[in-house]
């Protein structure tokens, strides 16, 4: 029933639109919240009964060409978390019960676009759904139509297009030489005729529009402007999953067991890994807002992501999914603490928030231990995957691009501990008589909210970040080791 | 490859080139958002020919025109949607020129 | 042969004019019979039903959702409209002559290089193609399809 | 079945502490008191069987391994006995006290390491716990207030660095013997297995609380809550650290009676019981007298182990046992004090006999248990110690022999203070304790009276087959077999009465009955430096590490201020650079991205 993981947010996408009232509300939350938790649930067990049941009547509907393998448990399980988390981060951010709705319809789009890129077995149908979740995302990023968040909306609209104009001229040479475009054929063709020169230039055309979707630098550019434009909310749908399962998961997916990864390529991986680690890390330090900050220290992350890809070795690979998983993770934990400071103060401008540590405890710990976790400070999680990637690098003989990655991460390190420093540790000032801002923030609280999901969220992701640095030996066991069969 | 189909291909990747040529140019030199999608457009036309053609070639144009249905389908959604983005830009800026939206930056 | 390259080349023409021409109307007037001509090129490559497709949507619907954009916003005034020209003529005049080197320059040194085709197979149906084998990008036109709707309450719809 | 209950020892304490920290705060002794029922009748189930499990944990040779057999069903047996009526005591005795809010939820955390410790049988299975106890020491001092945080950091730093000894020698061990699984090491004491020996030795009697590593303990006794003192010092570390070294001694070692390395033990237990019991003889405190016996004693049972001799190690064995039965005891009456007159100062205790009568009766089996008066048990695991050490040499016997003698002077002198002097204060409040306080204390002096008399059960069922055929032959239960032994200890007690009646007669007070002791010419002087921490290896590292620190800063600073300039202002300058390339507008973007294309492709195409 693989299939249901697409079906069933369709299906609930049409019961929630019934013209009926109650549907809507409090209804569609709860409803929206269960499916996503039950994907979680069903990601994490995955009884493998439930994936080759198919009663026979429904095969002709259901029977899609879908593959569900270890990788695809992961990425549904990490989306599944992201979403219920966005999804609770919304009910406490928006305003108005029209926008919540119209929040969770995108959301379940986004949700059919996202876990069906991770099912497919064809190229094109890759394309088509990588489609949704971008259309999903424009229109979330323009949810509030606030000026600023247009603009994003626009420009990551403008780049997402140009790489599907990319995409799209791939599927077509991959169609001219193989034949057909699902993966197997295309898979086929390229290990018995390897020296193509359309088949090379449709890898590097493909390969191109999964780095502008990813945000690698120097195809960044979008990426800073809309989520630090878009609403907190979706800002934590982007940086978690949107971007990640739209650009770098298709990349870990094709370059695994679709693509060959000829020298060259690594080559280009690698170094496009390594600056986007080391660029994106130096613009992060003097960053003055919390959320552009949390999105260029975004690209700095997805870079260590691409460099384990561009190493090219299965341990490698193991790394590059499970900093993928870390990642997703820890970045969704800071993106809420952000919505939490947005919500509360009216602003993430670093240089208003002061002092805070007292007036939100919950936000202050759980972001200190995201942020450590992002830095790769030992016993959490991001450390275990930084380290499996920083080996495979050496026992490859990259050990330039090691040293890259180890001096980064002092650099991620700086700009987040000044970050917690400023935002949560400094003892607020004395609140300036003029600025209307700055009192505001320093009278406190936005007392008439309560923000209890948004707590909740972040007591959840910072549990599964700890739980995940301790026992990572029983994950990287279970989930990841197995992922070397999918190396080629 | 028969010579006439490489004379076929040859002389369409020319033209297909030339349209890839001009949308990018009408992206890159234009101060109007709405003409910044009309040169999209042209982009996505190029790259709707090169499937077209691709499936001609290769004796697949079934598949290659089921590909260019979903394509055309998902082409009007992004108008769309960029249509209400370009508007609301509009709304704020009273303006549909690209260089006001630079208040994102750093 | 022939037909194609005339087509090719009006394709072409109808292409530059609709990034040169001044008024947004005309541009997207011209945008329109873009995807007319292209829809007959692609009748010509032996596919019907996408050049059904491409001259019904491209040509009829997506001009129809620009104008309705543009309706929307403000238009040109007579007085600009002379800045305007001169203005764009400055950084549009490049266009038709890079477009001609380019393909003087492609015409006299592109070369295909060689490559084996994939052997054809049987003939196929497009209907059963799309029915039986891309029956999930259907399912993934209507899903967009579905975000296109909520895309336009979410931006069209004033807010009280 | 056996395998589920095995893990459960570890589980339920560990899921019964994350639910304490969720319980409201009434609730949280009620948990622990059920959670160590629980683990109590799963031990007594668990006693006497055997089974071994293994499950892969981290990779690389490293599993999740855990046996149970004889010894640490025994083990198990008595920590959950302990914990059970500390838990009980605790109910009480820490009712409205701001720690208990995480004193349970430590407690509970603790009895899992310390169940997970006992069953390992892979060295790094062990270590995991071993080192998760650590923590939980620090927890459990440091939730006593101000003051005991210092003590916390200077346990943890103690601990902490023998910890580090024992896993370089777990290294070590594991590359000499090529496998981590405990029940497969067996070693010969080359030169590198004497290295791996003293390391992980060095482990287990810090653990156990030795000197030169016992310097915590005191400091421990007045900050942290007292339920921690009667558990972890007096009981739990006793019985884990000396489970250990037997094991290293006996298992995975084998020491016999002509390694210089035996000597060696012994002559660290001998010292250690001196020392301490000096020490112990002029503390004007209940606890921190208490303390330095828990010290002393383990000089017992590292000279009884040390001994390599049957006897001896069946004599350590027990007393390791008895001790924990009548430490615990002791500091269980300490508490009762505690609570019910509001002080543990001998300056102003005095009189409880008559107010306090049932803890009298429990503080005075349990003395006399520690002093080795012939019914109760001290007396016989102290006379097989005794034994084997005679064998060994005449010195190690003797110091033994002085020990106790001062153990039997240092709690005559509590005990006459304390209960039956005048008392210095006007204090009438004082009643007895309530019942669930008493109830562990008239537990634990029975459990003395019983090992004593019955001592046949202790030894014959419960530490005999741990020697296995070595000791099939011999009897060690009933009454010693040496007459001679016997009465020279008899003497040396008179004596002991003798000294502490006489003097206490001169001085007019039993509290001050040893200051003659204290104030000997020589001994005075060394006293004094012993309270100014002369002889503390911790001050004196603190202030070496002080002094180094304060120079090298010196030259760091300087340094520091060179990188600090530069590199900081390198990485802006970039951070700026990068910031202003990125200026806002769509087209640089797409720009970018083109550019980036055009490259990536003709590298993918070459």
């Amino acid at each position: 029933m693989t299939s249901l993981f697409i079906f069933a947010p369709f299906f609930l996408l049409v019961i929630i639109n019934f013209p009926l009232g109650f549907l809507k509300g409090r209804c569609a939350f709860c409803l929206a919240a269960s499916l996503l938790l039950a994907q979680v649930l069903l990601a994490a067990f995955h009884p493998w009964l439930f994936w080759s049941a198919y009663p026979d009547c429904l095969r002709q509907f259901f029977g899609f060409p879908l593959a569900v393998d270890n990788l695809a448990l992961i990425m549904l399980f990490v989306i599944g978390i992201v979403a219920l988390v966005s999804l609770l981060t919304a009910q406490d951010t928006l305003a108005g019960e029209k926008q919540k709705f119209n929040f969770i319809n995108l959301l379940l789009v986004a949700l059919i676009g996202m876990n069906a890129t991770v099912l497919v077995t064809d190229i094109f149908s890759l394309y088509v759904f990588i489609e949704v979740t971008a259309m999903a995302s424009f229109i979330l990023i323009a949810l509030e139509k606030g000026k600023f968040a247009i603009e994003g909306a626009f420009k990551y609209l403008m780049l997402s297009a140009i790489a599907s104009v990319f995409m799209l001229t791939s599927v077509a040479f991959l169609l001219l030489t193989a034949g057909d475009i699902s993966f197997a054929a295309v898979h086929h063709v390229l290990t018995n005729v390897p020296g193509s020169f359309f088949l090379k230039l449709a890898v590097g055309l493909f390969l191109c529009g999964l780095l502008i979707k990813s945000g690698v630098v120097p195809f960044h550019g979008w990426l800073p402007d809309a989520y630090s434009a878009a609403p907190s909310c979706v800002s934590v749908l982007l940086a978690g999953t949107v971007t990640k399962i739209s650009g770098v998961y298709i990349l870990l997916r094709l370059f695994s067991s679709v693509f060959t990864l000829t020298p060259a390529l690594q080559n280009v991986l690698l170094f496009a890994g390594a600056i986007s680690i080391v660029f994106a890390a130096l613009a992060a330090l003097t960053q003055d807002d919390f959320k552009r900050m949390l999105a260029y220290s975004s690209i700095s992350q997805v870079g260590y992501i691409i460099l384990a890809l561009g190493c090219g070795t299965p341990l490698a690979f193991v790394g590059a999914v499970f900093h993928f998983f870390n990642h997703a993770i820890f970045k969704t934990l800071l993106f809420v603490n952000a919505a939490s400071l947005e919500k509360r103060f009216g602003t993430t401008d670093i240089n208003q928030l002061e002092g805070l540590g007292e007036k939100c405890p919950v936000t202050s710990v759980t972001s200190l231990v995201a942020m450590l976790s992002t830095a790769g400070i030992p016993p959490l999680s991001g450390f275990w995957s930084k380290l499996i990637i920083v080996m495979a690098l050496f026992s490859k003989g990259r050990f330039i691009y090691a040293g890259t990655a180890l001096i980064a991460s002092i650099i991620t390190l700086a700009y987040f501990l000044s970050l917690e420093r400023r935002i949560f540790f400094n003892k607020g000032k004395p609140a300036p008589a003029a600025g209307g801002t700055a009192t505001q923030i320093s009278r406190g609280l936005n007392p008439a909210k309560n923000f209890s999901g948004i707590a909740c969220a972040e007591i959840l992701l910072a549990v599964f970040t700890i739980a995940g640095g301790l026992g990572y030996a029983f994950m990287l066991n279970t989930w990841f080791l197995p992922l070397k069969a999918i190396w080629h | 490859m028969s010579p006439d189909l490489a004379g076929l291909f040859s002389y369409f990747m020319i033209f297909i080139i030339l349209l890839f040529i001009c949308g990018a140019y009408c992206i890159a030199a234009t101060f109007n958002m709405v003409r910044a999608m009309i040169g999209l457009e042209l982009l996505i036309k190029a790259a709707t020919l090169l499937i077209i053609l691709a499936g001609y070639l290769c004796g697949r144009s079934a598949l290659a025109q089921a590909i260019v249905i979903t394509l055309i389908v998902i082409e009007i959604v992004v108008m769309v949607v960029a249509g209400g983005i370009i508007l609301w830009a509009f709304r704020h800026n009273e303006s549909i020129d690209p260089r006001k939206l630079s208040n994102l930056k750093g | 042969m022939l037909i194609n390259l005339i087509l090719l080349f009006v394709l072409l023409s109808a292409a530059v004019w609709t990034v040169m021409t001044t008024r947004l109307i005309r541009s997207i007037v011209g945008l329109a019979f873009t995807s007319a001509v292209l829809a007959a090129v692609i009748y010509r490559l032996n596919s019907p039903l996408a050049a059904v497709f491409e001259l019904s949507v491209c040509a009829g619907l997506i001009p129809v959702i620009f104008i309705t954009t543009v309706s929307f916003t403000h238009r040109i005034s007579k007085e600009e409209l002379p800045v305007a020209r001169k203005e764009r003529l400055v950084r549009f005049r490049y266009l038709p002559f890079i477009i001609i080197a380019a393909g003087l320059v492609l015409s006299w040194c592109f070369k295909i290089p060689q490559f084996n085709l994939p052997a054809a197979g049987p003939k196929e149906d497009v209907r059963n193609i799309i029915w039986y084998l891309r029956h999930l990008d259907l399912l993934g036109q209507i899903v967009i399809l579905l975000a296109g709707a909520f895309g336009v309450v979410v931006l069209f719809k004033e807010d009280k | 079945m056996m395998e589920t209950l095995m893990i459960s020892l570890i589980l339920i304490p560990l899921i019964a502490a994350a639910i304490t920290f969720v319980l409201p705060v009434k609730w949280r002794g009620v948990c622990a008191f059920l959670a160590a029922l629980v683990n109590f009748l799963i031990a007594v189930l668990l006693f006497r069987k055997e089974t071994t499990i293994i499950f892969p944990w981290i990779g690389w040779g490293i599993d999740f391994a855990l046996r149970l057999y004889h010894f640490s069903g025994f083990i198990i047996l008595a920590v959950s006995f302990f914990s059970l009526l500390i838990s009980l005591y605790s109910l009480e005795f820490l009712k409205n006290k701001s720690s208990a809010r995480q004193f349970y939820g430590f407690f509970l955390l603790a009895l899992s390491f310390v169940n997970g410790a006992v069953l390992a049988n892979h060295l790094v299975t062990l270590l995991f716990f071993w080192e998760g106890l650590l923590l939980t020491i620090y927890g459990l001092i440091a939730i006593g207030g101000k003051q005991a945080f210092k003590t916390a950091t200077k346990s943890f730093i103690i601990v902490g660095a023998s910890d580090l000894c024992m896993m370089a020698g777990i290294i070590l061990t594991g590359y000499i013997a090529k496998t981590l699984i405990i029940q497969d090491i067996h070693l010969g004491l080359d030169r590198l297995g004497s290295l791996a020996f003293i390391l992980l030795i060095i482990g287990a009697i810090a653990k156990a609380g030795s000197m030169p590593f016992h310097t915590w303990i005191p400091d421990a006794a007045q900050d942290s809550p007292l339920p921690f003192m009667a558990f972890f010092p007096a009981a739990l570390e006793k019985l884990l650290g000396i489970y250990f070294l037997t094991r290293i001694t006996l298992d995975m070692f084998k020491l016999d009676s002509h390694n210089s390395l035996s000597v060696v033990l012994m002559a660290v237990g001998a010292i250690t019981i001196l020392l301490a019991v000096m020490m112990a003889l002029v503390q004007k405190d209940y606890k921190r007298l208490l303390s330095y016996h828990a010290i002393s004693q383990v000089g017992y049972m590292i000279l009884g182990i040390g001994t390599c001799l049957p006897a001896g190690i069946i004599g350590g064995i027990f007393h390791m046992l008895n001790n924990a039965v009548y430490k615990c005891g002791l500091f269980l009456t300490a508490g009762t004090v505690e609570k019910q007159a509001g002080t543990t100062d001998l300056d102003q205790l005095g009189g409880l006999r008559s107010t306090m009568p049932v803890t009298f009766f429990c503080f005075l089996v349990t003395a006399a248990s520690i002093s080795g008066v012939p019914p109760f048990n001290g007396f016989f695991s102290k006379e097989l110690i005794y034994d084997a050490a005679l064998e060994r040499g005449k010195i190690f016997y003797l110091a033994a022999l002085i020990g106790s003698f001062f153990t039997a002077a240092s709690f005559l002198k509590l005990g006459h203070a304390a209960f039956c002097d005048k008392p210095r204060r006007e204090d009438k409040g004082i009643k007895e304790a309530p019942l669930s306080m008493l109830i562990p204390m008239i537990i634990l002096a029975l459990t003395c009276v019983f090992f004593g008399v019955f001592n046949r059960i202790p030894i014959n069922d419960f530490i005999q087959p741990i020697l296995g055929r070595a000791s099939e032959n011999h009897n060690f239960a009933g009454w010693p077999s040496s007459l001679p032994l016997v009465l020279i200890t008899i003497a040396v007690l008179a004596a002991a009465l003798i000294h502490h009646y006489a003097a206490a007669k001169i001085k007019g007070s039993g509290l001050k009955a040893a200051d003659h002791i204290h104030h000997a010419p020589v001994l005075s002087a060394i006293y004094r430096w012993a309270e100014k921490k002369y002889f503390d290896p911790y001050e004196l590292g603190v202030k070496l590490v002080n002094w180094i620190a304060g120079l090298l800063s010196g030259i760091d600073k300087s340094i520091d201020w060179f990188y600090d300039f530069f590199t900081v202002k390198a990485a802006c300058g970039c951070s700026m650079i990068i910031r202003k390339a990125h200026a806002g507008y769509y087209i640089i973007y797409v720009v970018w991205a083109l550019t980036g294309a055009l490259l990536v492709t003709l590298f993918a195409i070459k």
